[in-house]
């Protein structure tokens, strides 16, 4: 198990020289220089050569790239063009912002929409499902700024019960939640629903019913652990659209997150913030999802004995069978 | 005796797993003459079918020689064994519900392997080609257009074998075609393979883990255990005289539908495990009643015990009856 | 007799004796049949069809040019002569949501069609070859993956700058990770039937094993990825429209029309909510229609 | 003449989709005595497993359904109890075997835990004693009591099979309903497993009714035998007589397409055509479009339980009155 962990955290190395190859190889396709883009409009030719040297940008891109990729390594994301400060440091106090939010969307979608899902599994095929079916539907199809307008409209404007706002007072986390979470419903929703019912058509659930099981028992103690593996396996792929919708979200509600900087960033073409905040968030991504499998082990025994035995899932060996 | 169409020397195909090399076929020797069948038997896992698709170049062989007709097959270029022996070796699959594509009509799949290996031949022609192999395998003129998800699994098994007849081939190897269809469909396609057999000089390798099927149809038969042929002999002569012990008990464990028959079952114990890293053993030694440290210590070769009965143990001559 | 005859065996009598004549029945009409039998599935198609229809005969309906601006009117609510009201500058809403139809399906339809053919080659190819060309192919789509799909999106729109093009091409790029991982999902599960073994028996060629056994069959899944893709690209564009990355003033596509009623929220919302209305009925729609179309090609899920 | 301990009168079950109706199970009268086996035989969609769910009253929810008839268990009409009654008797009176030993367990609970849990239902015990009784009915179907905390995918599958049955048994039930309980596993396997089955059964001296296709497990296993054909019992008899003397022309015909081990035979003898639809059967006799010895009134009209000997019965007109006046004509 251990040696599983540190396999798979030694597989972010790869992950993040691709993801600063990507962004890097963006900066050097983008117009402009960012010597002039510091020092503005009036600086003199001398100064915007000057600060060139100083950047570094005059080496090649691969100098560059190595680089960058050697201060990375001592916890050095370079300075951002616009303020002059560390990226790192400007980052990490809005990493709790925005992991806070997401944290609460992710929480507000999974429960609703597996909630959601288990109703509907269980009532299939009744017009209770085909509602469950449509509101969730009807969430997923509303993209998270319009949520956020909404939102503001009714409890902002007209109730004047939650800021429009900012985080100064905390209530002004709930909106940007619900406005990341509410749409991931419908994802919830549906694997938890087909999930449970391919569960529920199992012959180990025949099983039980022949063993004289109650129908209540069944759903909970039997059904619902084997039907939440595709759920949780569903996790790390709707936290990359979290962290995506939020990146919108906290534009919308003006919220000091990782989002609203990368946002920020990319319009002011701040490649090293970029750089920067891409980095951060392909971490948080592939610990969240490590993170994610390890729970896997505990809900399914089955991986245990192949994480522990090979690492890798098994890959399947054809020919064995007749 | 007449002449060998297919003769295996030492076929190996090795899987790598990540537990370890899995030995599906190890060191498998035999001949097969031209125009007899030969029955491949063997619980689950033993290699059989493995072995079936290894001589059709499905899977690539690990090592070891294909002679067909004297030609090696296994180890010549993957294209020009397509090129020119595909059509020769044929097969028919075990699952006539999966084995045929769901989206194409009867005629169109039998239209397939025409069109795919002669290029040349009109439309018109293709058709009628197909059409003449419906009529050989028994499929009524009303089922061109039906869809295989339509008919039952004995018409699906007949759109199998007409595939692979289609093509002419002089080889058919037929895995466990029957066994996936109830007992009175089975001695249709049974007849049926028996039929086109004598007709067309075919030469059959006959895959299936049902004794009784396997005995109806082979002249000669072999056993398999985990990856390993173990005993080979005539088909009359393994049910009169068989000598390793795992085909006795394997023979001993059939049901009889007969309420009178009365007799001694050797009951094994353990079940068979998975061939990955094998030592050098007798690897049925784990379950045979009889082992000793040398079945434990020694991997024990094919000898002939009688003309054409081969077995593989120490103590062959202690079952000889 | 001894066989019962029960009530339900009489209404299937009653049924089948009203049917004219027995049909083929081929694998995509079973599937049409189930997708018919779904009545939100057939909402999503109806929503679809006449949103359509509006894109095409925009011009007809639109009672106003997007662009011509009437500074007599500015910033009117809703009335007879402007359904949706105005905007700013004058411009009737209702004309410019009506022609965003046609902008938002259009470069919806582009990037799907674009993320499909570049992620689904990959995915095929992936899917189809396996081993080291699998590994090396899906770990690039590792790397892809780990940047968020709109932060990639967004990125690449400012290197390239605002433009229909452009943003195409983004969202291509930025969906091609997922598309492949689909399209990979799909070839496995048809890969591993026993008739693709079967036909590679017969001599059919890799090629000819992908054309004709695996793609047709994989096809119902891709349409329900292009269906569902098709929602989620609106939602991608109109997003960056109205964060101000994407498109450029005056396209009226439904975003950038949202992106202009930014500043007027509470003072006339109206301007906001009619295009918000129309993004939220077309995925509505869309996805309504993907879900139809997963029950009828998969009913196993069911 | 023993108790009886199932008696099932004329039972009539149908699936019902928007499609068609399946008429899965056709008036099938059946009684069992307290400690036999019955085999049931037939081909696939004969209506063997529908019988046997119908007696558990598991067909699945809304599609399955009961049309008529009723089945007594030990003097209780089962068609009358409630679905609370019911849970009382599934598991602890009759217990019920599937065929597939590697889906019938759950893949996230321990074996232990799975056997424990019928007993902890039914036999008002805690939990510590249930999950020693797990131990004890593992070592009673030859599987190391230790192994008790370890999860379903660390068996083969003929140890599965073994657990799925000490799961039958562990509350040890009048009734058993077997399945096809070996169809899924090698012969060497299914030798151990129904050697191991006889024996529980003497000692038990549960009653038992086994599903099979395979004539040979009939032959082995059971006293009695019923075979089943598009829904109907076609012939019911002690297993002497159905094999030695089978009087049904699908029996006699099944046991002619069987390729014989002992026996030489150059061709097969083939039955005709092939099982007719269940959602579309015949007026006549079901059997009758296959048939060798047919004769016009086959097809007019659907034959009825004969009785040929001594507890021996066919559905079949060749043995009434009729048919011998018939053939003078």
């Amino acid at each position: 198990m251990f040696k599983y962990i540190i396999k798979r955290i030694l597989l972010l190395i790869p992950i993040m020289l691709g993801v600063s190859a990507i962004i890097f190889a963006l900066k050097t396709v983008t117009p402009g220089d960012p010597a002039r883009q510091i020092l503005g409009n009036n600086a003199t030719q001398e100064q915007i050569e000057e600060k060139r040297e100083e950047l570094g940008l005059n080496d090649p891109v691969l100098v560059q790239y190595v680089r960058y990729i050697g201060g990375v390594c001592h916890g050095d994301f370079g300075n951002s063009y616009r303020t002059g400060e560390p990226v790192l440091k400007e980052i990490l106090p809005r990493l709790k912002t925005s992991g806070i939010i997401t944290l609460g969307a992710v929480a507000i979608g999974a429960f609703l929409g597996i909630l959601l899902g288990i109703i509907s599994a269980l009532k299939k095929y009744t017009w209770i499902d085909s509602l469950v079916l449509v509101i969730s539907m009807f969430f997923q199809s509303v993209p998270e700024f319009v949520v956020g307008l909404v939102l503001i409209l009714v409890f902002a404007v007209k109730l004047h019960v939650l800021p429009t706002s900012g985080i100064e007072n905390p209530l002004g986390y709930i909106m940007p939640m619900l406005c990341i979470g509410l749409p991931s419903i419908a994802n919830y929703t549906r694997i938890t629903r087909s999930s449970m019912l391919e569960v529920l058509g199992e012959d180990y659930i025949r099983t039980a019913r022949a063993k004289g099981q109650t129908e209540h028992n069944i759903t909970y103690h039997h059904a619902l652990r084997n039907a939440m593996i595709p759920v949780a396996q569903s996790v790390g792929t709707s936290l990359g659209n979290s962290i995506g919708g939020g990146m919108v979200v906290e534009t919308v509600f003006g919220v000091p997150g990782v989002g609203k900087y990368i946002v920020d960033s990319i319009t002011q073409r701040n490649y090293p913030s970029i750089l920067g905040g891409a980095l951060i968030i392909a971490i948080v991504l592939v610990v969240i999802n490590l993170l994610v499998d390890i729970a896997f082990v505990l809900i399914d025994p089955r991986l245990k004995t192949t994480i522990i035995a090979g690492g890798k899932k098994q890959k399947k060996a054809k020919p064995a069978a007749a | 005796m007449s002449e060998n169409l297919l003769e295996v020397k030492n076929l190996k195909k090795y899987f790598s797993t990540p537990h370890g090399m899995l030995h599906a076929v190890d060191n498998v020797t035999f001949n097969i003459e031209k125009g007899k069948t030969i029955g491949i038997v063997g619980e689950s896992g033993c290699g059989k079918s493995t072995l079936g698709k290894t001589l059709m170049r499905l899977h690539e062989p690990t090592s070891g020689e294909v002679l067909y007709n004297g030609v090696d097959i296994a180890s010549m270029p993957l294209k020009k064994f397509k090129k020119e022996y595909r059509s020769h070796i044929q097969m028919i699959f075990q699952d006539p519900y999966a084995s045929l594509d769901p989206r194409m009509d009867v005629l169109q799949l039998i239209e397939e392997p025409i069109k795919v290996n002669d290029k040349k031949l009109s439309k018109k022609e293709v058709e009628d080609k197909a059409k003449e192999m419906m009529e050989l395998v028994g499929l009524a003129k009303r089922l061109e257009t039906a869809y295989p998800h339509e008919l039952d699994g004995g018409r699906r098994q007949r759109i199998g074998i007409a595939r692979a007849l289609s093509l002419n081939p002089s080889f058919i190897v037929c895995d466990e075609p029957v066994s996936a269809l109830d007992v009175s469909i089975q001695a249709q396609i049974l007849n049926l393979l028996m039929d086109l057999q004598e007709q067309r000089g075919l030469t059959y390798m006959f895959i299936t883990h049902d004794m009784s099927v396997v005995k109806h149809i082979s002249d000669d038969i072999a056993v398999m255990y985990l990856g390993q042929m173990i005993e080979k002999c005539p088909a009359d002569e393994i049910f009169r005289d068989t000598i390793h012990p795992y085909s006795q008990a394997l023979l001993s464990a059939i049901p009889i539908p007969d309420v009178h028959a009365k007799h001694e079952r050797m009951v094994l114990k353990g079940e068979l495990t998975s061939p990955i890293n094998p030592k050098p053993c007798c690897r049925f030694a784990k379950r045979c009643p009889y082992a000793t440290d040398r079945c434990r210590q020694e991997e024990p070769k094919l000898r002939e015990m009688r003309p054409n009965h081969l077995v593989a143990c120490h103590y062959a001559e202690k079952f000889v009856k | 007799m001894a066989k019962m005859h029960t009530p339900a065996m009489e209404k299937i009598e009653r049924k089948n004796a009203k049917r004219k004549k027995p049909r083929q029945i081929t694998p995509s009409y079973e599937a049409w049949k189930r997708f018919r039998r779904n009545p939100t599935a057939l909402v999503g198609l109806i929503i679809v069809a006449v949103l359509i229809l509006i894109a095409i005969f925009a011009p007809l309906i639109a009672p106003y040019n997007y662009q011509s601006q009437d500074y007599a009117a500015m910033m009117q609510k809703p009335s007879a002569a402007h359904l949706f009201g105005t905007d700013q500058f004058g411009r009737d809403i209702f004309s410019r949501c009506i022609y965003g139809a046609r902008y938002s399906l259009l470069i919806a339809v582009f990037c799907t069609l674009a993320a499909l053919f570049s992620g689904g080659l990959l995915g095929i190819i992936a899917g189809y070859f396996g081993g080291k060309v699998d590994t090396i192919i899906m770990r690039i789509m590792d790397i892809f993956q780990a940047i968020p799909m709109i932060m990639m999106a967004m990125c690449i729109v400012a290197v390239l700058g605002n433009g229909i093009p452009q943003l195409v091409a983004a969202i291509m790029f930025a969906s091609m990770p997922t598309m492949a991982r689909n399209n990979r999902a799909a070839i496995l599960r048809v890969r591993g039937n026993d008739y693709i073994e079967s036909s590679e028996a017969i001599g059919c060629s890799k090629f000819q094993l992908i054309m004709k056994h695996m793609i047709p069959n994989a096809a119902g899944i891709m349409v329900i990825f292009f269906v569902g893709f098709l929602a989620v690209s609106i939602m991608m564009m109109s997003s960056m429209s109205y964060i101000g990355v994407g498109l450029a003033a005056p396209t009226p596509e439904w975003g950038l029309i949202l992106n202009d009623g930014k500043s007027y929220l509470t003072s006339a919302p109206y301007m906001m909510f009619f295009p918000a209305l129309m993004i939220m009925i077309t995925c509505f729609a869309f996805n309504l229609m993907g879900d139809g179309l997963r029950d009828a090609f998969d009913p196993k899920m069911n | 003449m023993g108790e009886r301990i199932l008696d099932i009168k004329d039972l009539v079950i149908h699936y019902e989709t928007d499609e068609e109706v399946v008429e899965a199970v056709n008036k099938i009268n059946l009684s069992l005595e307290k400690g036999e086996i019955l085999g049931l035989v037939g081909e696939t969609g004969a209506g063997k497993t529908t019988t046997a769910l119908g007696i558990m009253r598991l067909l699945p929810p809304k599609v399955g359904h009961v049309i008529q008839g009723n089945i007594f268990f030990e003097g209780k009409d089962l068609m009358e109890c409630s679905e609370k009654d019911m849970r009382s008797i599934r598991g602890k009176k009759i217990s019920m075997i599937f065929q597939d030993p590697m889906t019938a367990l759950n893949p996230v609970k321990t074996v232990g835990d799975q056997i424990a849990e019928v007993v902890e239902l039914h036999d008002n015990c805690s939990k510590a004693e249930a999950l020693k009784r797990a131990q004890e009915m593992l070592a009673m179907v030859g599987i190391v009591p230790e192994r008790y905390k370890e999860y379903p995918h660390q068996f083969s599958g003929g140890m599965k099979q073994r657990i799925v049955i000490a799961i039958a048994l562990a509350c040890e039930p009048d009734l058993l309903i077997a399945d096809e309980p070996t169809t899924a596993l090698d012969v060497t396997i299914q030798a151990q497993i129904l050697d191991m089955m006889r024996k529980l059964q003497k000692e038990k001296g549960t009653s038992m009714i086994l599903i099979t296709h395979d004539l040979g497990v009939v032959a082995e296993m059971c006293d009695h035998c019923a075979v089943m054909y598009a829904g109907e019992i076609v012939e019911y008899g002690t297993t002497e007589q159905v094999f030695d003397n089978p009087k049904h022309p699908y029996t006699k015909a099944l046991y002619q397409s069987i390729p014989s081990l002992d026996k030489e035979v150059e061709r097969l003898h083939v039955i005709p055509g092939m099982v007719c639809d269940p959602s579309n059967l015949p007026s006549g006799c079901s059997f009758c479009e296959r048939c060798t010895e047919k004769r016009a009134a086959c097809a007019e009209h659907d034959p009825w339980i004969v009785n040929v000997e001594a507890g021996h019965y066919a559905k079949c007109f060749q043995y009434t009155p009729e048919w011998e006046a018939d053939k003078d004509e």
